[in-house]
């Protein structure tokens, strides 16, 4: 075979104590999409970093086309040809789109630029909002300005660490077409995604990561899911459990129309008869228009829509975090909630996992209602949360801003649903997180909700508010639109999506 | 107050406004950046120091002027070493360089012209007419018959707006004030841009203090800057990072400065400790009914560590 | 105070300033006074410029508790201080310009300025055309107050007609805050300006020669040292404090009789206490006003012109 | 400060760190050289004056570190809940006009009603100078810092004028109050020195500050809107806006304490320069501190025995006040250096340690 365009080698690199990478190694062909896959916490987005030139190696050695190189800066990576899209954003909030977009495209007018722009826009179909500043649009249009800003620069590989999470199905086929397209045309492409059946759909061959080393790299034709599920989770044997797991409550891929986990039993008779647990009226708020809900004991509402339809400013008043403008909402006083942006809402990343957890859980009167903080308890439930929920961080002292993506994900739901409340809104929940952990989360969605949990699942992924919900309403343009049993199809959702709700009531 | 009055107010009002516009000026671009440098004010007292031998030496207020700056800019290079290649915290940083910058220009100023002082007499910078523009009623001799650094104030304003707002090294410089770590990795070089700001911070500091040696007071003394790199610093926020603004925010202090020696001339009998504190109650003032505030750079005064 | 083993014999005299000794006025005077102990008794000196009042006591317990004899704190602001520190350490003679507070070891210096700017504002009377003359001080502590009041009153004394405007800018070292000022009082057609300032004097005397400059007619009186020479085109004189010769002549004292228990008075007896004409502009000066203050300070001398003046020490009833 | 460097940065920080303390002190020897004075003798009278002895370092250091320790600890109050309290110089002067004047028109009471009464009166006057930029942050949204500073010039002129108008002395010649009466005056905290019970206040302060932070539930919350209003006020269910509200004008309190504590301690009367910026310098002293209660106090007592040893330079060595400053801001950019040192090894020798 050709000399690989990027061969990493042996990489390592330590955070302090941990060592995220342990030799991992990877290759990279022109003309391939190649496709990254791991556990939370993995190593998957330290080695692309490393690639990126925002991590120094601490070991190990980096070719590029045949050539030992050191990669010192994000601007070394570029000038060989590298273009990362983060995980997390690199956008700066306070510009616009355009100029966040004509960031690092130096040495060029203005002008040329928004040429550039128009051009690359127009043969990619990623639609951004131009002019608006960063700080005000949705994920999906941040998502797509990173990887905008990435193309622009022509890079001969193209890296993007999780750019599906969030966008919508449309959107991933898109993108995948134009990865596809990418590299017909002679590029190199490395991808990181968690749902499996994306990356296996778009990869022409797979790199499997698991506590900092490469444990497998094929073909994509030479591996099986569950091969990969195998490596992945690491027990020498097959793993039968995981790829039940993945296999049995990954919503959506078991194939029905209307998928729904907990099968004939529950019908939308029963869950009008059970207690209402929260209830919006007329409400509303700046982009929320007289939106009328009810949340019942033992149920998942669904709430589907595209990206900022106003499903962030409905869980902060589902979930009493904001008063509407105008409206009555009657929720619990406690109310779960898993939100949007976990680095944000969810957790202060300078604290510790200690401090993270009793964030929320100091307020339970089990923690004493004091004006002392029960610091030995709080270390103990964050302990019991880290260990139920796998959290990959050497002890409850760790910083959560150290922590992988998916591992902060799984901090926030540990602690949401140690709070005990009669209802829990999530965002996104499983964005993120690895096969297994997505997987668990949905079936704690499922079993809570079958304990009387009264649950308002948003989630911008289709599949899994079909999977999971009882009820479904779409969201968009700020209205919510309820959805009839005959419609609960991908087909059926999406139209209402885009038809913007003009029958809503 | 009448007709004459008026025109004299507002040349005192653009007289004391102009050494605050300068620094002001200058720190508006560092801040823009994510540096605060609380410094400014021993950049300034080293640019008067600086002006003040520049002019004696080169026997020209114009030289002395560059003197100044070039002063004001090694102050600042001082604490852009500590502030930014050693990451070591701006504010304390700053106030270090603050007391350093006014002992040592008192020392200089001790060594060269004895312990007791002199009453320095400088070469100064006379105002310049502007034909025409000076002509115009009232405003005209305010703002067009003052010394050439006014005129730098008032070109510098929209060139130095352009920069920020209309250039590719701005949208660099505020991409690495706003997120330094966005910046870095959209390949900008985060620490280069905040010491190329920083210095030019000082140097527009340093002209500052030039100006007020050579073209307002014609004379240096011990600790003349009296404050004005900290006014400065308000001034930025008055004028919402934003150099056109900060040029009136700059001019409105003069102006509320200006009215406290006038009141005092016209003899309003109250205590003058009042006069004094006028210009800062004016400020709030101005502030609180200056609706729709903006946001100061997001990363400002946070010191940047490369990923690496 | 590099010799702390000198033998006890020679003097030891120490000067605290709450400003620095570089303004070329109250306090260069006050470090020149030193320097002439210094010189002419062979003493060992030493100084510290102090900026807070915490910084007082323990100043002069550093100096008292290291053998000094004698400690010049030139200012009012030291009073307090002074006296806490004379009970403690009953040897040591603390000599506080301006003070208020007696007591047998601490003994105030009292500078008489009020009988030069009283002559002053005669000057001035007499050169002004617009019958308004200005006074720019820096803070507003006796010393400066006193100096104004007997200005106005020499002014008066010729003229009571006369306007007299006053500001503070609140800074001794503020130039551009003394320059506004002295400009806004020019402005209002003041053709006189005396200054109560230290290192800011000199934009008192930069603004006055800006409108001289321009054409009109205008003056400033220089104060503290004889400041004539330092802009010798625009001053009509100085109210001059001779603050070297007060030292001197107060440490001789003390080393041939002792000071203590009463405030010590320096005035126009012993020439510490001035009014100087500017001999560049003395021609433009009417005979009439030279001979007038002339006159003026001989009364003055013999104590025949009643001043205003500031009581300072704590039951003083009139003191020269 | 900030504590996150990554390794690879880490070694070239310590070593830029070491070459500046190098340098600082380099330079202020050869700058001292330079003007004629002697570097060892300058550097000999700054050591004796601040710790050459108990009593010189109780009773001048430590006594110079009071004011300091108040403020530094407001600083670091506010700093911690995200507020930057930039105002503890007028939060001070403000507190020493409440005290000074609850000691002059109260003076007839008892110690041990007038010292509570002086001291309660200059937190409320601190936190009532706090509260207009508290007020303009959390009504109008502007920013605290520009505030504060103005507030600042305020408060030092009306303190200019309360001496020179309502509360100057009662013969009306001096910029200062009368002197407080006996029993308004803080005792001595060591006997034989001058270090009085305003140093004690100080150190309980810092002590509650700590188990605040550490232990208690509103410390937390500080701590969190302080990290993050966002993560505060959606994953905590806390009300930034009154966290910060408190925490603002306890601030201030603080910071006018120590305007009360240095007329009650030491002064004894009202003066105009009360204050040499101690509220900007306790910015410094609460940033080197790292924030922290325990921090503060150290750092309080460094730059407190800094001003001490400026004296005796000045005193013993005859360095001039403007060289004593210049050596002043070397030691602090030593610190810093140091400081950046100590901060980089940290990093190295975690991984050392471990791999
Ligand atoms: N800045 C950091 N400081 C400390 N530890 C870190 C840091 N970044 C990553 N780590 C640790 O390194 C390990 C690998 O993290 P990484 O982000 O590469 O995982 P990942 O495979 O991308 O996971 P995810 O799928 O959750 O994004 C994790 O244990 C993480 O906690
Ligand atoms: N049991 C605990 N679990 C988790 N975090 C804790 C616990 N006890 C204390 N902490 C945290 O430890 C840190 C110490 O708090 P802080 O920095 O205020 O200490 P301090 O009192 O200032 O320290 P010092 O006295 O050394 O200056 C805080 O982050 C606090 O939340
Ligand atoms: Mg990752
Ligand atoms: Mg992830």
């Amino acid at each position: 075979m050709s000399v690989p365009l990027v061969r990493l080698r042996g990489i390592e690199r330590w955070f302090g104590r941990v060592r995220a990478l342990a030799g991992a190694s990877l290759e990279l062909h022109a003309g391939e999409v190649h496709g990254v896959i791991g556990s939370n916490g993995a190593g998957k987005s330290t080695l692309l970093n490393v690639l990126g030139g925002l991590l120094a190696p601490d070991g190990g050695t980096i070719e590029i086309a045949g050539a030992p190189t050191a990669i010192g800066s994000p601007r070394d990576a570029w000038s060989h040809g590298i273009g990362l899209v983060h995980q997390h954003f690199t956008l700066v909030p306070a510009l616009t789109v355009r100029e966040n977009l004509a960031l690092g495209l130096r040495g060029r007018s203005f002008q040329e630029i928004d040429q550039i722009v128009d051009v690359t826009i127009e043969q990619t179909g990623l639609w951004v909002p131009l002019d608006a500043p960063v700080r005000s649009i949705g994920v999906g249009d941040r998502q797509r300005t990173e990887i905008l800003k990435t193309l622009l620069r022509d890079p001969k590989l193209l890296v993007l660490d999780e750019p599906t999470a969030v966008l919508t199905p449309e959107e991933v086929d898109g993108l995948f077409t134009l990865l596809r397209t990418l590299a017909r045309e002679g590029k190199a492409v490395a991808l990181v995604a968690h749902k499996l059946d994306e990356v296996l759909a778009v990869s022409d061959r797979l790199t499997v990561l698991r506590t900092g080393e490469t444990v497998l790299s094929a073909q994509r034709s030479d591996v099986s899911v569950r091969g990969l599920v195998a490596a992945m989770v690491g027990d020498g044997v097959a793993d039968e459990i995981a790829v039940g797991v993945y296999r049995k409550d990954r919503p959506g891929s078991s194939g029905g129309a209307h998928g729904n986990p907990k099968g004939d039993e529950t019908t939308a008779g029963v869950a009008d008869a059970a207690p209402l647990v929260g209830r919006v009226v007329d409400v509303h708020d700046d982009a929320l228009v007289d939106v009328t809900l009810e949340v019942h004991a033992g149920e998942v509402l669904g709430v589907a829509g595209v990206e900022g339809n106003g499903q962030h400013e409905l869980a902060l008043v589902l979930s009493g975090r904001r008063a509407p403008i105008a409206g009555q909402a009657h929720v619990p006083e406690e109310v779960a909630f898993i939100p949007q942006d976990r680095q944000r809402e969810g957790l202060v990343v300078d604290f510790d996992l200690t401090e993270n957890v009793a964030l929320a859980l100091s307020r339970l009167d089990r923690f004493g209602t004091g004006a002392l903080m029960p610091w030995e308890d709080l270390e103990k439930e964050a302990e019991r949360i880290r260990t139920r929920f796998d959290v990959a961080a050497p002890s409850t002292e760790t910083l959560a801003g150290a922590l992988s993506g998916g591992n902060q994900q799984r901090v926030i739901i540990g602690r949401e649903l140690a709070l005990g409340a009669p209802m829990l809104v999530a965002e996104n929940p499983t964005r993120g997180l690895d096969v297994a952990a997505a997987a668990y989360v949905h079936g704690e969605l499922t079993r809570l909700a079958s304990e009387g949990l009264a649950i308002v699942l948003i989630s911008t992924d289709l599949d899994e508010v079909l999977g999971l919900a009882d009820r479904v309403v779409v969201m968009t343009r700020g209205r919510a639109v309820d959805v009839p049993e005959s419609e609960r199809s991908r087909e059926g959702v999406g139209a209402l999506m885009l038809s913007g709700g003009a029958e809503a009531t | 107050m009448s007709q004459v009055e008026l025109v004299l107010f507002l040349e005192s009002a653009v007289r004391l406004g102009i050494p605050l516009a300068l620094a002001a000026m200058g720190e508006t671009l560092t801040e823009r950046s994510g540096v605060i440098n609380i410094g400014l004010e021993g950049s300034i007292i080293a640019g008067a120091l600086g002006g003040a031998l520049g002019a004696l030496a080169f026997e020209g207020a114009g030289l002395g002027i560059i003197a100044g700056a070039m002063a004001g800019l090694f102050v600042a290079l001082i604490f852009a070493v500590f502030a930014i290649s050693l990451g070591a915290d701006q504010i304390i940083t700053g106030t270090a360089v603050t007391i350093g910058g006014l002992g040592m220009t008192g020392a200089i100023y001790q060594a060269q012209f004895g312990a007791t002082g002199t009453e320095l007499s400088l070469p100064t910078l006379a105002p310049v007419a502007i034909p025409g523009l000076s002509e115009i009623p009232i405003v005209g001799t305010a703002f067009f018959a003052q010394a050439p650094t006014a005129y730098l104030a008032y070109v510098m304003a929209p060139i130095a707006w352009y920069v920020i707002f209309r250039t590719a090294w701005g949208l660099e410089l505020r991409a690495t004030g706003e997120a330094p770590a966005a910046a870095e990795a959209a390949g900008v070089r985060v620490r280069r841009v905040r010491f190329v700001a920083t210095l030019f911070g000082g140097a527009m500091a340093g002209i500052a203090g030039a100006h007020l040696a050579l073209a307002h007071a014609g004379t240096f003394a011990e600790n003349m800057s009296a404050g004005k790199g900290f006014i400065a610093i308000a001034v930025v926020v008055l004028g919402r990072w934003n150099p056109v603004l900060v040029l009136f925010a700059a001019l409105f202090f003069g102006a509320a400065s200006a009215l406290q020696f006038f009141l005092q001339a016209l003899g309003f009998d109250i205590a003058y400790q009042i006069f004094l504190a006028l210009p800062y109650v004016l400020t709030l003032a101005a502030l609180a009914g200056w609706v729709g505030t903006s946001r100061a750079p997001a990363a400002l005064a946070l010191p940047w560590e490369p990923h690496r | 105070g590099e010799d702390m083993d000198e033998p006890s014999s020679a003097l030891r005299a120490a000067l605290l300033t709450s400003g620095p000794v570089s303004d070329a006025g109250w306090y260069a005077g006050a470090y020149d006074g030193l320097l002439l102990i210094e010189d002419s008794m062979d003493a060992s000196v030493s100084h510290q410029q102090t900026a807070t009042p915490a910084e007082y006591d323990e100043a002069f317990i550093a100096y008292a508790s290291a053998g000094y004899d004698i400690i010049f704190a030139h200012g009012n602001e030291y009073q307090d201080a002074a006296i806490r520190a004379g009970e403690q350490f009953p040897d040591v003679r603390i000599i506080v310009s301006g003070g208020g507070r007696v007591s047998e070891n601490v003994v105030p210096l009292i500078f008489r300025l009020e009988e030069g700017t009283y002559l002053a504002g005669m000057a001035a009377a007499y050169m002004t055309e617009s019958r308004i003359v200005g006074m720019v001080g820096g803070v507003a502590i006796p010393p400066a107050e006193g100096a104004f009041r007997a200005f106005e009153a020499g002014v008066r004394a010729v003229d009571p007609g006369i306007e007299v405007l006053e500001a503070f800018t609140g800074d001794w070292d503020d130039v551009a805050a003394a320059k506004e000022a002295t400009v806004a009082q020019l402005s209002r057609g003041a053709d006189v300006i005396i200054h109560n300032l230290d290192a800011a004097s000199f934009a008192v005397f930069q603004a006055v020669r800006e409108v001289v400059d321009d054409g009109r007619v205008a003056y400033a009186i220089g104060m503290n040292g004889d400041q004539n020479a330092v802009a010798p085109d625009v001053i009509l004189g100085s109210a001059v404090i001779r603050i070297p010769e007060a030292f001197l002549s107060t440490a001789r004292r003390w080393q041939a009789e002792g000071v203590g228990g009463a405030p010590i008075y320096v005035n126009t007896e012993q020439d510490v206490i001035d009014f100087v004409f500017n001999p560049e502009l003395i021609d433009r000066v009417p005979a009439e006003a030279i001979e007038r203050v002339a006159v003026t300070k001989s009364a003055i001398r013999e104590g025949e012109v009643d001043l205003p003046r500031v009581i300072v020490v704590e039951g003083e009833v009139e003191g020269r | 400060m900030s504590g996150g460097i990554a390794p690879a940065r880490a070694r070239e920080v310590a070593l830029l760190g070491f070459g500046a303390v190098a340098l600082t002190l380099g330079a202020g020897g050869l700058l001292l050289l330079a003007g004629g004075y002697d570097p060892g003798a300058a550097g000999a009278a700054m050591l004796r004056g601040s710790v050459g002895s108990w009593n010189t370092f109780v009773s001048i250091t430590l006594v110079r570190s009071v004011p300091l320790l108040f403020a530094g600890l407001a600083v670091a109050l506010a700093f911690r809940a995200g507020v930057w309290n930039i105002g503890a110089e007028g939060q001070l002067y403000a507190g020493a006009i409440a005290g000074v004047w609850v000691a002059l028109t109260f003076d007839g009471f008892p110690t041990l009603i007038l010292i509570p009464a002086m001291l309660a009166m200059s937190c409320v006057a601190g936190a009532a100078w706090a509260l207009i930029p508290t007020l303009m942050r959390l009504r109008l949204g502007i920013g605290e810092v520009i505030t504060t500073i103005l507030m600042n010039f305020v408060g030092i002129y009306t303190a200019a004028w309360m001496v020179h108008g309502p509360l100057q002395e009662e013969r009306g010649i001096f910029p200062q109050t009368d002197r407080i009466v006996e029993a308004a005056r803080l005792p001595s905290f060591i006997p034989g020195t001058r270090l009085h019970l305003g140093f004690a206040l100080g150190l309980v302060i810092a002590i509650g500050l700590a188990v605040l932070f550490r232990r208690t539930r509103f410390g937390f919350q500080i701590r969190a809107v302080g990290a993050s209003p966002e993560a505060a006020a959606v994953a905590g269910r806390i009300e930034p806006s009154r966290v910060i509200f408190i925490t603002f004008l306890a601030s201030g309190a603080i910071a006018g304490l120590a305007g009360a504590v240095e007329v009650s301690g030491l002064t004894y009367a009202l003066y105009e320069n009360l204050s040499e910026g101690w509220g900007y310098t306790a910015i410094a002293v609460a940033l080197l501190a790292g924030l922290r209660p325990g921090g503060v106090v150290v750092t309080a007592i460094f730059f407190g025995s800094l001003r001490a040893g400026a004296g005796a330079m000045q005193r013993d060595a005859g360095i001039p006040s403007a060289w004593v400053d210049v050596v002043e801001a070397l030691v602090i950019l030593g610190v810093l250096g140091l400081e950046r040192v100590r901060a980089a090894r940290i990093v190295t020798d975690i991984r050392e340690g471990d791999s």
